[in-house]
């Protein structure tokens, strides 16, 4: 169960808990919120929507592919799915490592093979003009 | 029959997220352009393709009782 | 009072919410913990001491560093001192940006220089070699 | 006088962690040097010193008052 798909809030502790071990001495995290300000454009609030199946097993691939170049990281992946206030947590990636090098550069792989393979899309409604 | 499920944008400009298609022995690209017929779907080529929760090229070919899903540019995180 | 030094265990989220806010899209941690095998020896556990008032400002100073740096990153550091068992949190070091890559890096930045300029020493009394 | 703070294995090594020396007008290294003599403290060279929890060098002037910490090589995080 390290690889989640969560209609309800992350709760980051709970993502964290499931890569403490007794060899790893490094755990990074990545917590992705919505963000208020892009590009000038306000956003009011985000809706996330995921074909939850396959959207954990691409989770589950990103687990193995972090297994196969850092094969002492452990990983846990919790996506968000439903209407996002700002500030809310979209996304917790938890990595450990026994060395923390190694925890940095698995947490953004995950992140950024995320952003390329898992099929969940977010749509703002809420985006206006400076100016409304 | 095909069970074909959409998302995001196409969802909304179908105004539907799944459909049920007859189309055993299609190739993808045959489903993608029958569905372009059918409902004026823009844009169908150029998304991605899941068959069964795998991604998928163009020439997979459909049985009955397979699930294509159609993936717009994903953005999550 | 985002640099501390702390005798109590430390509360991941406390550091987190700190930095989070509304023009934060990221948010990084670097949770530092007792790993068990260090080099084929076993540790029982560690004292970690410090000097407290120069320590808290030399977190306060890299603080000023990475904002320099990244002039939208908050950041928000906690070490422990004490006794620390494995698997106990040592440090958190927790930092917000807009855009995720700044997250990383200036995180990256945050331990790096703790390990360089924070008066904090690390005191493995139950080190043994495999065999006791 | 200037109060001196040991610690990690400095402090190990002399069994103390603070004392006061007569040192008004000394320079760091001069106050090194009186460490070493007096209590045959190993390693004092090598180690950085922090006058009043500010990093400083060997030729910093001490005064009555001053507080200077000698640092160890830090293990922190």
């Amino acid at each position: 169960m390290n690889y989640n798909i969560s209609k309800e809030p992350i709760v980051i502790q709970e993502v964290i808990d499931k890569v403490v071990s007794r060899n790893a001495g490094a755990v990074t995290t990545f917590i992705g919120t919505v963000r208020e300000m892009t590009k000038g454009k306000k956003t009011l609030f985000l809706i996330y929507e995921a074909y939850v199946p396959m959207a954990i097993k691409k989770l589950e691939q990103i687990g193995s592919e972090i297994k196969e170049r850092w094969p002492d990281a452990e990983t846990a992946i919790t996506h968000r799915v439903g209407k996002l206030e700002i500030t809310d947590i979209a996304v917790v990636i938890a990595v450990s490592t026994p060395h923390r090098n190694d925890a940095y550069e698995a947490n953004r792989y995950a992140i950024e093979r995320i952003k390329e393979i898992v099929p969940i899309w977010k749509k703002n409604t809420g985006k206006m003009g400076r100016h409304g | 029959m095909i069970n074909v499920l959409l998302f995001a944008q196409l969802k909304d400009e179908l105004g539907k997220e799944t459909l049920s298609i007859e189309g055993n022995g299609m190739s993808v690209a045959q489903l993608k352009g029958k569905m372009k017929v059918d409902f004026q779907l823009e844009g169908l080529e150029t998304v991605m393709t899941a068959v069964n929760e795998e991604f998928a090229d163009d020439d997979t070919i459909l049985s009955d009782g397979d699930t294509v899903a159609f993936i717009p540019p994903v953005s999550g995180g």
